[in-house]
């Protein structure tokens, strides 16, 4: 059996191996959840506390940016979910070309997202001495707007590299893309990624437009 | 290799896509519609619908097991904890 | 001493047994056996240990005189903060999964290794760099914010070194959650053939309890770390109040991690006590499901709890009623297993040596600390004793008297299986009894202090605060040499210790089936799960003498 | 060796019941201990080994119904206390009485600033006459601490930007320590004081003994003169803004639909961060004053709106 040499010591068959992988990811991202919840929580107690301040700083957010962003991501969350499914079809050409398209759509927030912080910081909208909006709250929508993106930017980069070192292992045919559980759980992760995206869009770009 | 691409094989992935697209502009065009709370309400329902629509099909949450869907449902349940008892506090102020 | 049994070792203790499988430093150092990871961590919990008891040894001797004695204000800020830091994020919250859980989870369950030996060996390491983290902080000149960093002292007032010990913290959180991460699929997938989830140790499912926690809880302090991070670093705060920031918020932050934190500390001290009172009571224990029940109930309440730290804080007067509540139901889970222990001693054929001593011990301590919780989740009484050495006394028994008894009881039970060897009882039960004598005579006075209002933090304080502050001391002196003594005799044991047999305290689990110290791969034959858990039969054991 | 004391003193009217519960939990717990201390020790010789026992299976005895006992048992014991504590919290959830003697406090590190009604001012100390209600208006200027008299059983954290307030009434005479009680920093353990608690003749001497301070609402007013308040908020005012003229303790409509009471912590908060409660009607056009006023200033800028409720009519 080729699948042998696929399993690690500690497990019985491939089946216990990919279970345990399952669980272990799901288990990872609910670890995420509060992660980044713990940032959500601030941001509703302080737009609970502060409205006004709140639809006033998140007016200056470049929505075009931030759209073209959530564009790009949802896109690479359909390319990744693809990537899956041709690797479970054994595919492992596409699989690995739909990872390539992931991660270029991946680079490609990461550019626009450079952009955006060059645009924000000559705009004024860092906290601190040179902040330009007036009331001092809105420094605090700032300081989670920076904090947010940043952290979420953080876990982009992370996912580029693990999907970068995944693709190079399956041009060198490392292993089966089949029996791999190491491309769906990366695939999770990076799903998730896309999915914190889903709420800072609205939470950061969209109040305060009407 | 025609089997992938058979359009039966590739919708689910490509239908949420456009679903997600879409969802996506309605949350843009409405935030720019005075609602009032109401913007707000509308811009994080569409977000928890394009959750949803990640989680249970490009995720595949659906077909996994039993404990996936523990984990996934135990991340938010403890966040719902989180929220739910901080604002215990900031609300009866 | 008759049942510690001298078997002869058989050869497969000898030879390929985890201890013998290397002799490199590279061998220990690259290791994904999660027995020698477990070693691994021995060492370095144990040296911090011994840097937060050294940090308490020079606050209980500048607390000796009512005046600043040989610390000044500054140093014993420092002193006392680099004490809870060490003690909570390094010692006491991976102290005893990381330890005697490697060890002995894949053992119990039947397993080979853990899930993800490789991620367990990196969770090793993140611990140790967010420890070097922390010391670099102490000694480039340490940090004086206490271990709760209430902001805005910590993100804007504080000149010392905050964003480093943080960034350990940060670090070392993600070790913790790792191991969490490792012993949750660790339980669901390798159990043996036959190890149903109600035949499950209860040590096992206290780590599942804990593990929980570490999984749900951490992160979030993770994040409040970066915010305090940040806020420093780069100025974007969101807890500064010139701005309209909130240091309330911050404390629910903090203390939505570090309430179920307690619980970290505290469930897997349960699984060991229930492992030793069962093996020397020789019984069953009493109302097996109930104490599942109560493990996983106080994991999940132990998370609607947190406010009970904030009852003068500025917190909304409703939320504090609410958390008042909470916190008195989060007490009766923790009340049942003190009467399941108990019962389970009924009608046993009980002996006593170090390990049941320890764990005996833990019963009152722990009895003594959960009902001083009582005094703190309500409300008046709480805002006349929050903030004072009450609550020090209050979580030092269960901490200390609590947590550390058992981890004491776990090592003395199961040094045997990890070294091979026997120890001396009767020293081993001298410190035991003086462990509790000490305990005792330290943190008792400190309940009357804190009544008495003396305020935690305080390098000096009232005259009149002075005759129980010295008695608190010289207890301290007691309970320092109590924890210097298996230092020794655990070395003697580990060089020139008699051998252990496989089994020398005639025990159910199925750690005991295999060989003391168990081989590389844990088990020889598939181990034999037993029908039910704990399958003791007092009166028989004694029939066979 | 010096004063040796089991128990603190208990000088105010919250200190009976506190100690009520406190010595109530006592006897709980200590009745607990004991119980489970003499069963053990009791089990522990009994059922040690060599004893001639039974040791049958004790699975007779039930142990389901005996789970459930205890368990429902102990719930009932803790709700028990419960309802017996949160029922005096309950009179603390109360607001203060009405006529209750208000005193500001400005804490900072590592000192205490106190000051009357009539501007008198102390530092690291409080005098104050027994059997009145005494209301204190907190501010901190730098961090969190805690204002704490043991011999009262009252501790209160001091947010900075909040207003704290906290309530008692003293009942024995007599001098105190007050404690900070959240860790604020260096000196933390010498940010001490004295409330010294006053027949209410004495006070009265005391106070009119004290150098006469501006009186506190009369320097508010200069102040809001001299900040240019009056341009807008005064009656001749060319730019439009709120009246304050009967504004303190009435609900004030907000533009986001929400109602507040004008209470100190409102009107501190408009002064400082005047975009947060927008008034129904009006601009936010007032800038914020927070850089330019300290503790001092606005205590006395409050003190003279607070001046004001008896003025002006209407809603």
């Amino acid at each position: 059996m080729t699948d042998q040499a696929a399993i690690a010591e500690q497990f019985d068959d491939l089946a216990q191996q990919r279970e345990a992988t399952e669980i272990g990811i799901w288990a990872f991202l609910a670890t995420e959840v509060l992660f980044f919840g713990a940032l959500l929580v601030c941001y509703a107690v302080y737009r609970y506390q502060y409205p006004a301040a709140f639809l006033a700083a998140a007016r200056e957010a470049n929505v075009v940016f931030g759209t073209v962003n959530a564009a790009l991501l949802l896109t690479s969350s359909m390319t990744v979910a693809l990537a899956v499914r041709m690797g479970r079809a054994g595919q492992a050409r596409l699989s690995g070309h739909a990872l390539l398209a992931t991660v270029a759509l991946g680079l490609g927030f990461l550019v626009v997202k450079a952009f955006e912080y060059t645009g924000d910081i000559q705009d004024g909208l860092f906290p601190g001495p040179g902040f330009r909006l007036a009331p001092p709250q809105t420094q605090i929508f700032w300081s989670l707007y920076w904090i947010m993106t940043g952290v979420h930017a953080l876990h982009l980069i992370v996912g580029i590299g693990v999907l970068l070192t995944i693709f190079v292992l399956l041009r060198r045919s490392a292993f089966d893309p089949r029996h791999n559980t190491t491309v769906e759980v990366s695939c999770l992760y990076w799903h998730f990624v896309d999915i914190v995206w889903i709420f800072l869009y609205p939470l950061l770009y969209l109040p305060g437009r009407s | 290799m025609k089997a992938l691409f058979r359009k039966s094989a590739l919708l689910p992935e490509v239908a949420a896509w456009v679903g997600l697209l879409v969802l996506m502009v309605v949350s843009l065009v409405s935030s720019y519609v005075p609602l009032g709370l109401g913007n707000g309400i509308a811009n994080l329902a569409i977000a928890g619908v394009q959750m949803l629509v990640v989680v249970f099909v490009l995720m595949h949450l659906k077909e996994g097991g039993a404990l996936p869907r523990l984990a996934a449902a135990a991340g938010a349940f403890w966040l719902a904890i989180f929220f739910t008892l901080t604002f215990s506090d900031f609300l009866t102020r | 001493m008759t049942d510690i049994a001298a078997l002869p070792p058989t050869r497969a203790g000898l030879h390929g047994n985890y201890l013998s499988a290397g002799h490199t430093v590279a061998s220990w150092l690259f290791t994904t056996d999660h027995k020698r990871i477990a070693i691994l961590y021995i060492a370095s919990t144990t040296l911090f240990f011994f840097i937060g008891g050294a940090a308490a040894t020079l606050i209980r001797i500048e607390l000796f005189t009512p005046d600043s004695g040989i610390l000044t204000a500054d140093g014993y800020n420092r002193v006392f903060t680099l004490h809870g830091v060490i003690m909570v994020f390094f010692f006491l919250v991976p102290v005893v999964p990381s330890t005697l859980g490697n060890f002995l989870l894949p053992l119990m369950i039947g397993a080979r290794d853990v899930a993800f030996p490789k991620i367990n060996l990196l969770s090793w390491y993140l611990s140790i760099a967010g420890g070097a983290l922390a010391l670099y902080s102490l000694l480039a000149g340490g940090i004086d914010t206490g271990w709760t960093f209430y902001t805005p002292y910590s993100s804007i007032y504080s000149n010392s070194f905050v964003t480093a010990t943080a960034a350990g913290i940060f670090v070392a959180g993600f070790g913790s959650i790792a191991t969490g991460l490792n012993f949750i699929v660790t339980i669901h997938t390798l159990r043996a053939r036959g190890m149903t989830w109600f035949r499950l140790p209860l040590f096992v499912w206290s780590l599942y309890a804990t593990s929980l926690i570490m999984l749900l809880a951490t992160p979030v302090l993770a994040m409040t770390m970066v915010l305090i991070i940040a806020e420093r670093v780069f100025g974007i705060g969101v807890f500064d109040p010139e701005r309209g920031g909130d240091p309330i918020l911050f404390q629910h932050l903090f203390w939505f991690y570090s309430h179920p934190a307690v619980y970290i500390m505290i469930l897997p001290g349960m699984g060991i006590v229930t492992e030793i009172i069962t093996c020397f009571a020789r019984r069953r224990v009493f109302g097996y499901e109930f104490m599942v029940y109560a493990l996983i109930g106080i994991a999940v309440i132990g998370f609607f709890v947190w406010g009970h730290h904030m009852f003068v804080s500025g917190q909304s007067g409703y939320a504090s009623l609410v958390f008042s509540f909470l916190s008195f139901l989060v007490a009766v889970p923790s009340a049942i297993k003190v009467f399941n222990w108990t019962a389970t001693l009924y009608r046993g054929e009980i002996t006593f040596p170090a390990p049941m001593l320890y764990a005996l011990g833990f019963v009152g301590l722990f009895t003594l600390g959960g009902l001083t919780g009582l005094f703190l989740a309500s409300l008046p009484v709480d805002i006349h004793v929050t903030q004072t050495y009450f609550v020090v006394a209050h979580f030092h028994y269960i901490m200390v008297g609590g947590m550390v008894s058992a981890l004491f009881g776990g090592l003395h039970f199961w040094w045997p299986k990890i070294t091979g060897k026997l120890y001396s009882d009767s020293f081993a039960r001298f410190a035991a009894v003086l462990m509790f004598l000490g305990f005792n005579f330290t943190f008792f006075p400190q309940f009357i202090l804190g009544y008495l209002g003396m305020p935690r933090r305080y390098h000096a304080y009232p005259p009149e605060f002075q005759v129980w502050n010295v008695l608190s001391s010289a207890g301290a002196v007691i309970l320092a040499a109590a924890y210097l003594m298996p230092l020794g005799y655990f070395a003697w044991s580990f060089l020139w210790g008699e051998r252990a047999g496989s089994n020398p305290w005639d025990a159910t689990g199925l750690e005991w089936q295999t060989a003391s110290p168990p081989p590389e791969h844990n088990f020889e034959a598939p181990p034999q799960v037993p029908e039910v858990p704990y399958d003791y039969h007092p009166g028989r054991e004694s029939a066979r003498d | 060796m010096n004063e040796f004391r089991f128990f603190p003193q208990a000088a105010s009217s919250d200190a009976p019941q506190t100690d009520a519960i406190y010595f109530g939990l006592v006897i709980v717990s200590g009745a607990v201990v004991l119980v489970v201390a003499t069963l053990i020790v009791v089990f522990a010789i009994r059922y040690r080994r060599g004893t001639r026992v039974g040791r049958g299976a004790a699975s007779s005895l039930a142990s389901r119904e005996f789970e459930i006992g205890w368990t429902l048992a102990t719930l009932l014991a803790f709700l028990g206390i419960f309802s017996w504590a949160a029922a005096q919290d309950f009179v603390q959830l109360r607001p203060p009485p009405p006529g209750a003697l208000a005193i500001d406090v400005v804490a900072k590190q590592w000192m205490w600033k106190t000051q009357h009604p009539g501007g008198q001012s102390e530092i690291n100390s409080l005098h104050i006459p027994a059997h009145q209600p005494v209301r204190l208006l907190m501010h901190s200027q730098d961090v969190i601490h805690s204002f704490f008299v043991p011999a009262f059983r009252v501790k209160k954290d001091i947010v900075p930007g909040h207003t704290e307030e906290l309530w008692f009434e003293a009942t024995t005479p007599g001098t105190y320590p007050l404690f900070c009680s959240e860790y604020c920093g260096t000196d933390h353990a010498r940010m001490l004081g004295d409330i010294v608690v006053m027949a209410p003749q004495d006070y009265g001497r005391w106070l009119a003994g004290q150098p006469q301070g501006d009186d506190l609402a009369k320097a508010g007013e200069g102040l809001f003169r001299e900040l240019g308040c009056s341009g807008c908020h005064g009656e001749n005012a060319r730019v439009r803004a709120p009246p304050l003229a009967g504004l303190f303790g009435r609900p004030v409509p907000l533009s986001d639909g929400r109602i507040v009471v004008a209470d100190e912590a409102y009107i501190r908060d408009s002064i400082l961060l005047p975009k947060k409660d927008i008034v129904a009607g009006y601009e936010a056009i007032m800038p914020s004053f927070s850089s330019r006023l300290d503790e001092g200033d606005l205590t006395k800028l409050v003190a003279y709106i607070r001046s004001l409720a008896a003025q002006g009519a209407g809603p």
